[in-house]
């Protein structure tokens, strides 16, 4: 995508804003968006977040982007109205990511360093920076970025952020080095004094960060007050005419992420035992479970989940297998390589009907590959990684409600057909940091499937038959522990006692009855989990996708309704039992069929060719480990419909 | 989901017996191990349905199918975490690992390991029989380096790992060895084992009749010897003490430490059976995670009542949703 | 497939037969059958044999087929004509597929054992069995059996092999238990003599099997000359007609099974370096590897192959894989279960591009499934096991001499494109015993690939551009150890040096070039390596099949020729690349496309629609563990061909 | 296709040092391992090119990006199989293995156990810091039960491994510590680990600042002590003689067993570092491949010559399809 070619989606209400914070990893950038999003909030505004941050716990580059609105958001924006930098890095990488008429805050320190002298600038990008300057002779250093910028109607603002400390640590009577804890702080605030935001909000914010630790927070509304007064005395913003206004409508919000959404959907839906084996980006899921352990219930009682952390993911997979033998809903959270490691158990499970959900949280591959960023190249393995033919559940969530949902209907989805769930995110998702309504339990609904009652299912006593063949493939499950049900289970062939077995005709009647427990699975699941269309039904103009990306096409649908585009998206839920004969008949009228995923191969593309036939006329690909952006997605569809896109377009942003 | 049987009836070891036929080469020294194995859990009381069974993969994997019980059959190496799973999921149960030296110790070294970091209570009976059984008599890691058993095309190239030494620096807070011919002694053992309130390891030298000529019925009868006795002796015959006690100073831990490590490395002409470490100062897991979850042993996940009777989820979130809340 | 339906596909010269001997696992039913094929190859026959076992050392049942015919053999045959027993369990198997005409030997303490006390017959058949006897009003024992087969024709014979071994003992002056030992010649000498076969190459295949051991010899001998004598002097063979003549053509034939050819591509390939662990059916690739490690080599040298016995797959992958980056030609050998924990390394080795070779030896899935079992249910694991996208070359062999050709044909591939590399194998094919023409090594090259050169590839020193950027994707390799070539390699996304990054141009780059490569394979591959086709080629009646189906086909292929039915079989070599162009081809005419495939799913029609859009009209499939025969084949054809077929075609014979 | 450099030029630490940023937080205790890396290398005579680096993943893992070798990155707890495959292929190498206490001690004990069985010529360094770094402080397997790091949210449930008691256990023939603050004693212990035939682990305390605030640079030097005394001391200072050499007898090598034993468990206020064990009594995995394979060192893996001029495979197959032929 050529420099300078930016497609100015910049929301023009007073109430929208897309800001950007950089900065080396273990500095505070977190904390600063953390603080950014909850004054937008409190201001009633919703808000977005993407995270991008190395494999790496100190001094490489990391950065935030926090898009507030007062309408829904469903993607960050790549072009961002205000960045805020702490350091030279920050300037080289994102000063083109700036919009016209935006701004960039920046250290004065920072002002003239050397794109050379800037340790962590991938030498790539360093080389292009300093050609693309050099085109436009500039030299190559943070001041050519900010001449650059300023010559593309970026304003930036210098701010002499070690003065400003030293002021703060006079005015507080504090020593220097506490007063530059503020530093995030007043990155925060100078960004809200220049848009003009309610100072209030912003106070709040430091209020709800800081719980109950009145001094820290004392501290850091002095250097709020400090940063817009600045801002107002010291600064020339004349030309900078961006504003940001609270809405003051306060409906309930809660602000978390996608892997906390997975977390308390898995609680939701009963969890009471998750092993793991920490692993980016699947670990936080682990964390946040790990420091909510133990809750109430509505019946007065108390629930639990106990969390183990194992010696790897071989362990973690199987502990949670056995424990789901026992009745508990079990489950464990991996990525890539994790799950690459859990395949040998998966089929274990699948042979033993185990009831295990595993989330996937899909980080950009092959093998260790990028562990930070995001990818969706994982469907492949969710779908085949064992050896041999077993039944197995597949979904994908797409966004934070989903997640919640979907994290509480795999245990029902688990136990209903007693086989291994895959339930997939992506990274973009599982970092991806919103203002939601409190999701809703009420919807919330336990299915525990067919467990077997000694009295009923074996009057006789003796072995159990754990695996009586059904019409249905289900077959009353017992519970490790129950008196009159005992059985074996084995990952070998088995009797309907779960003998091992390797007389022919015993086989094929174990496998067709564990085979067929896919085919109800797909005549019960409904239609609504199994997909979702979006945009206009009747549109012609088809894309088919997953996960994450769906924020940024609906975003992106929405610009090409400006243009009188209409257009659908299928946004597919379930991948095993894959809703064949529901795509098929979909997708009869698509022209042309566009499937949008974030990977080299298009997974979820090649699964509907295998399971309809239909190839997509066109695949929009992006595979860097950067989440798509409703801007790219919007140019890749404008090309497709201008009749100049070859087959594969793929999305690239070397400024990610 | 365990309910407790209305009328316990006394157990005998028939209740732990089942019809199927056993496939075992004739010989093996599994078949005393089995025989063992329910005499021990009808001793301790204990009803089919209260015990699971988990077993690796390879002849000794194949135990639990001829032991009335839960019997889970794993993955090659992977006995350890199942076993846990379904132990820390359902406490009340008795949970006994059964597996082969190459399932334990070669492939499943690391969770050998890292399980007695965890010491949760349950038993884990190892068969050294110093090969691969079921797949024809390649070389175990219990085999001695350079010894060539006839199933082998050349002497072993790879050491011999001391399963006791391992045990011990993992974390096994009960360790002892015996020999699946003595099966009264086994039976001793395996009660003890099963009772140690902690992760026990139980080695029991097994011979192989089909791959393993060295370590026969004979040689450990010393019939090599020029006495003709018997290798394997009781340890606590000779009033070797393996009891670690809580608030023991640390020269008295040495010691036991020390002593451990030299029976430990005996082998040859004699080799010490019995009790070769109760460690009883070590909290199980089971308690550390009581500690950190009050519920735990109350309601244990596999009975924790997640839905009420609509099928609602009974889960209150809300206090999270709280801390959650921005507005 | 009904009882008593008899597709009588019975070899009608005196130079064909079908023998099967049943037993006890440990009791030398392996010997026997070594015996016998022997006898027959040096009477000039092939030979084709099939093995039969369980997952037990000693005790339960297990049978070989030996087929033996002056034609070439590609199948066995599950008709037999003549049936050799051990004990009472191969009488209750096997009664039943004994073809009319043909006999059973059986021992006469066998004659009247009630089927329940027959400790190793699953209860399924046992059940089974006792319905149909009873349903001949005869009685669940072997002398039910044994009436049963007389009433269809079967001769029956009587042998008091303890009363033989008694007096062959007397003639030898030797202990009974001595005489005993030669149980497995007498049964097999049993066999011989009712067909009238020629004695002398009974004798010769003594010496054959105990080389140099002239005791063992002699005291055989003397054992087939007393058979001899019993069946000529004791036994009515009246009823019985079937012969079996030696050809005495002489050509040159070595005798070996499917590993065994594998183990000997590999070596003529240049393996160096070989790491497995202990998995059936895969072991006996690399125990035969490791008695044969030292060879010549045609310069006067000597060659070796380094064998390491690992501790678990984890480490055989990780041993061989980084082995390959020194140089040395790396491998390793596993099935199913072996493979689920490589996948983790699969991906390390694509990112890195590291050239090693698995084989992968198909046993009976899911999970430890049935180990000793054959099956075709690892393609979509060889496919896509790893977490994200990476090329990898996948190739299935057919038959013994395929194999041979492409185990050392699968090091030029990995090295070609750097990459790893796939080699299935199915156990039915892994256990074939054959008689096949000594392989020639003149078609074997070695193709090493790009290996850079200091000086040309790196003249300015300094880190080395391992993975640089190339059209084709190929970049010249360093090997670990050369001078002025050291670099980095890494699972993570990396520079052309090999260095981690997560620069998304970088990233893009590289994932691109690792793609390439898969074009480049596609491109360069020879069709004749891709598939064959065979039959007549402009037949409609198309079946597409993989792996060890092919023998069976062909025989069924020349059936339905005989019913004037044309047929071709297009049998895919190469799954990746997938000769997408060249199969959706050769598929245009296809009515019907009959996917031929030993499991549930029929993965190679999964593959063949994802990559085509073409869905076959039938699959005929066989997931009992048992490979197809061309009986059963032709019995499906004919379905289909007859229009009453379902889709799913599914072989099914309890009696295996 | 290892091609000795012409004019073997006299190595430096700098010949191994290179440009590239190193991505460890400031005072983290790998920077210390890694500069003793490149003098150990550099003192040991070797050129860049005859080394290989191999690294498991984590913080640790990231060493050989900072050293000019060959470096390989492999996948997270399987260092060891690497390694060995190098050090197997191209027995010329020199393999230094680099490795987390997480890597090495948790997913990748089961290759750290029978890697001590092969005893490959090579030498593995382990960064113990206690805590999974590059996962944002999870506990390691070293970290002793009940402690609570500053990353955990609530004390370690699970116990400790003792690195050396493992190694000691798993049959590695030479054993060490250092600290990774004392970079003229790593350098010493490192040169002598490379230089042992066999395998040896050199366990290296690490603070890492970030994550574990209780082994810090302060703790190990005692300044929480009354006497304010480094904790760490030189076992060799003390006269401690590792040495186990062929031919000694039973008696004398449990005395070093013992001794071994007694010093690995000591920990608190005086920590041992220096050689705890030097096995030269064992054969090399090398030495047993050359018994079974002849031209093993003259012909090794990587530089057997598989293809004549013309590309045609020089294997002569004949004798073994003599073996096989029948007729
Ligand atoms: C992942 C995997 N790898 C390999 C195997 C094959 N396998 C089955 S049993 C066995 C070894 C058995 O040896 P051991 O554990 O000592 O048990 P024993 O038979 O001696 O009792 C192996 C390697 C397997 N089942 N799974
Ligand atoms: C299969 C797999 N599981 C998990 C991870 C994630 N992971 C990366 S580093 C690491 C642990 C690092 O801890 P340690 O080995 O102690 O090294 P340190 O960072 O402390 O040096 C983990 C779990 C991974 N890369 N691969
Ligand atoms: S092979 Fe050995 S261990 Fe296995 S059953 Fe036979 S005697 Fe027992
Ligand atoms: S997290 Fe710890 S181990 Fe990792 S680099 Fe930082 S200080 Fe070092
Ligand atoms: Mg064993
Ligand atoms: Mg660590």
């Amino acid at each position: 995508m050529g420099l300078g070619r930016r497609l100015n989606n910049v929301d023009d209400t007073q109430h929208q804003l897309a800001w950007r914070v950089g900065g080396p990893q273990g500095s505070g950038v977190d904390s600063a968006a953390g603080i950014f999003s909850r004054a937008c909030a409190l201001g009633g505004l919703n808000v977005l977040g993407r995270r991008e941050y190395y494999s790496n716990i100190m001094g490489r580059h990391s950065y935030y982007d926090v898009r507030v609105s007062d309408a829904e958001i469903t993607c960050h924006r790549d072009r961002v109205d205000l960045l805020t930098t702490f350091e030279a890095e920050s300037l080289a990488r994102h000063f083109i990511s700036v919009v016209e008429g935006g701004a960039i805050v920046f250290s004065e320190k920072d002002e003239d360093t050397p794109l050379d002298k800037i340790t962590y600038l991938d030498p790539r990008a360093a080389r292009d920076l300093t050609a693309m300057l050099e085109d436009s002779d500039l030299p190559a250093s943070t001041a050519g970025t900010l001449e650059y910028a300023r010559g593309h109607g970026v304003n930036t603002f210098r701010i002499d952020f070690d003065a400003v400390v030293e002021t703060l640590a006079e005015r507080l009577g504090a020593p220097q080095a506490i007063a530059a804890r503020t530093l995030n702080t007043l990155a925060v605030a100078v960004s809200c004094a220049l848009v003009g935001y309610e100072v209030e909000y912003v106070h709040e914010a430091l209020a709800k960060t800081w719980p109950g630790r009145q001094k820290i927070i004392d501290m850091n509304v002095s250097a709020v007050s400090l940063a817009y007064e600045i801002v107002r005395d010291s600064l020339d913003t004349s030309g900078f005419d961006i504003e940001l206004h609270a809405t003051r409508s306060r409906e309930s919000r809660i602000f978390l992420n996608g892997s906390q959404a997975v977390a308390l959907g898995k609680m939701a839906g009963g969890l009471a035992f998750q092993s793991y084996y920490p692993i980016s980006p699947a670990t936080d899921e682990s964390v946040f479970l790990e420091a909510h352990q133990n809750f109430t219930t509505k019946d007065g009682g108390s629930g639990a989940v106990v969390v183990v952390q194992t010696e790897d993911e071989i362990s973690a997979f199987g502990m949670a297998a056995a424990a789901s033998l026992t009745g508990a809903r079990s489950s464990t959270a991996t990525s890539g390589p994790g799950l690459a490691l859990m395949v040998e158990g998966m089929g274990w499970a699948g042979i033993n009907e185990a009831p295990i959900v595993v989330t996937l949280y899909q980080r950009g591959g092959p093998s260790t590959g990028l562990p930070t960023r995001s990818e969706q190249g994982d469907l492949n393995l969710a779908l085949y990684g064992g050896s041999g033919d077993f039944p197995r559940i597949v979904l994908a969530s797409s966004d934070l409600t989903e997640s919640f949902y979907d994290a509480a209907q795999a245990f029902n989805y688990a136990e209903r057909y007693q086989t291994p769930v895959v339930h997939l995110i992506d990274k973009a998702l599982s970092s991806q940091t919103q203002t939601v309504p409190p999701f809703d339990m009420d919807p919330v609904r336990i299915e525990r499937g067919s467990i077997a009652d000694p009295e009923r299912d074996n009057p006789d006593g003796g072995d159990f038959p754990r695996f009586r063949v059904t019409e249905s493939g289900v077959s009353p499950r017992s519970l490790l522990g129950t008196a009159g049900l005992t059985h074996w289970t084995t990952g070998g062939e088995h009797t309907e006692v779960g003998r091992v077995t390797e007389d022919p005709v015993v086989r094929e009647q174990q496998m067709e009855k564990r085979m067929r427990k896919l085919d109800l699975a797909a005549s019960e699941i409904p239609l609504a989990e199994k997909l979702q269309v979006y945009g206009n039904p009747e549109a012609a103009f088809t894309l088919l996708s997953w996960g994450s990306n769906k924020g940024g096409i609906l975003e992106a649908m929405d610009m090409l309704k400006v243009d009188g585009v209409e257009a659908r998206l299928l946004q597919v839920r379930l991948m095993s039992p894959f809703p064949r004969e529901e795509l098929s008949e979909l997708i009869e009228s698509a022209a042309p069929l566009v499937a949008v995923e974030s990977s080299f191969s298009a997974q979820l593309a090649q699964a509907l060719r295998q399971h309809t036939g239909r190839a997509c006329e066109h695949l929009v690909l992006k595979y860097n480990g950067r989440p798509m952006s409703a801007r790219e997605l919007y140019g890749a569809f404008k090309e497709i419909l201008g009749g100049a896109a070859e087959r594969r377009v793929v999305l690239r942003n070397p400024y990610e | 989901m365990t309910t407790a049987t209305k009328e316990p009836k006394k157990v005998t070891a028939k209740d732990f017996q089942v019809s199927s036929p056993v496939d075992w080469c004739p010989g093996c020294g599994d078949f005393g191990i089995l025989s063992a194995l329910q005499q021990s859990l009808a001793r301790l009381g204990r009803q089919p349905h209260e015990v699971a069974v988990v077993a690796g993969i390879g002849c000794s994997g194949k135990t639990h199918y001829y032991l009335n019980a839960y019997g889970v059959h794993t993955l090659h190496g992977r006995m350890l975490p199942y076993a846990t799973g379904i132990k820390l999921a359902n406490p009340e149960m008795t949970v006994v690992g059964v597996g082969g030296d190459g399932d334990g110790m070669g492939i499943g070294a690391a969770h050998f390991v890292n399980s007695g970091r965890r010491n949760v209570d349950m038993t884990y009976i190892l068969f050294n029989n110093a090969v691969y059984g079921l797949t024809k008599g390649q070389a175990a890691p219990t085999l001695p380096l350079g010894l060539q058993t006839k199933s082998l095309p050349k002497p072993n190239v790879q050491g011999q790992i001391n399963s006791l030494m391992l045990a011990m620096a993992s974390g096994f807070t009960w360790i002892g060895r015996a020999y699946s011919y003595n099966v009264k002694h086994l039976v001793e053992l395996m009660v003890k084992a099963i009772e140690h309130e902690g992760l026990s390891y139980l080695d029991v030298l097994q011979p192989c009749p089909t791959y393993n000529n060295l370590y026969t019925k004979d040689w450990f009868a010393g019939k090599d010897l020029a006495g003709g006795m018997p290798r394997i002796y009781n340890l606590q015959d000779e009033g070797y003490d393996p009891v670690i006690s809580e608030g023991m100073d640390d020269t008295e831990v040495f010691e036991k430490i020390n002593a451990f490590t030299q029976k430990a490395h005996e082998w040859g002409e004699e080799i010490p059976a019995g009790v070769f470490l109760d460690n009883r100062a070590i909290t199980t897991f089971g308690e550390r995670i009581s500690e950190q979850v009050p519920t735990y042993l109350t309601q244990p996940p596999c009975r924790r009542r997640i839905a009420d009777d609509r099928g609602h989820a009974t889960a209150d979130l809300s206090s999270i949703f709280e801390e959650l809340r921005i507005t």
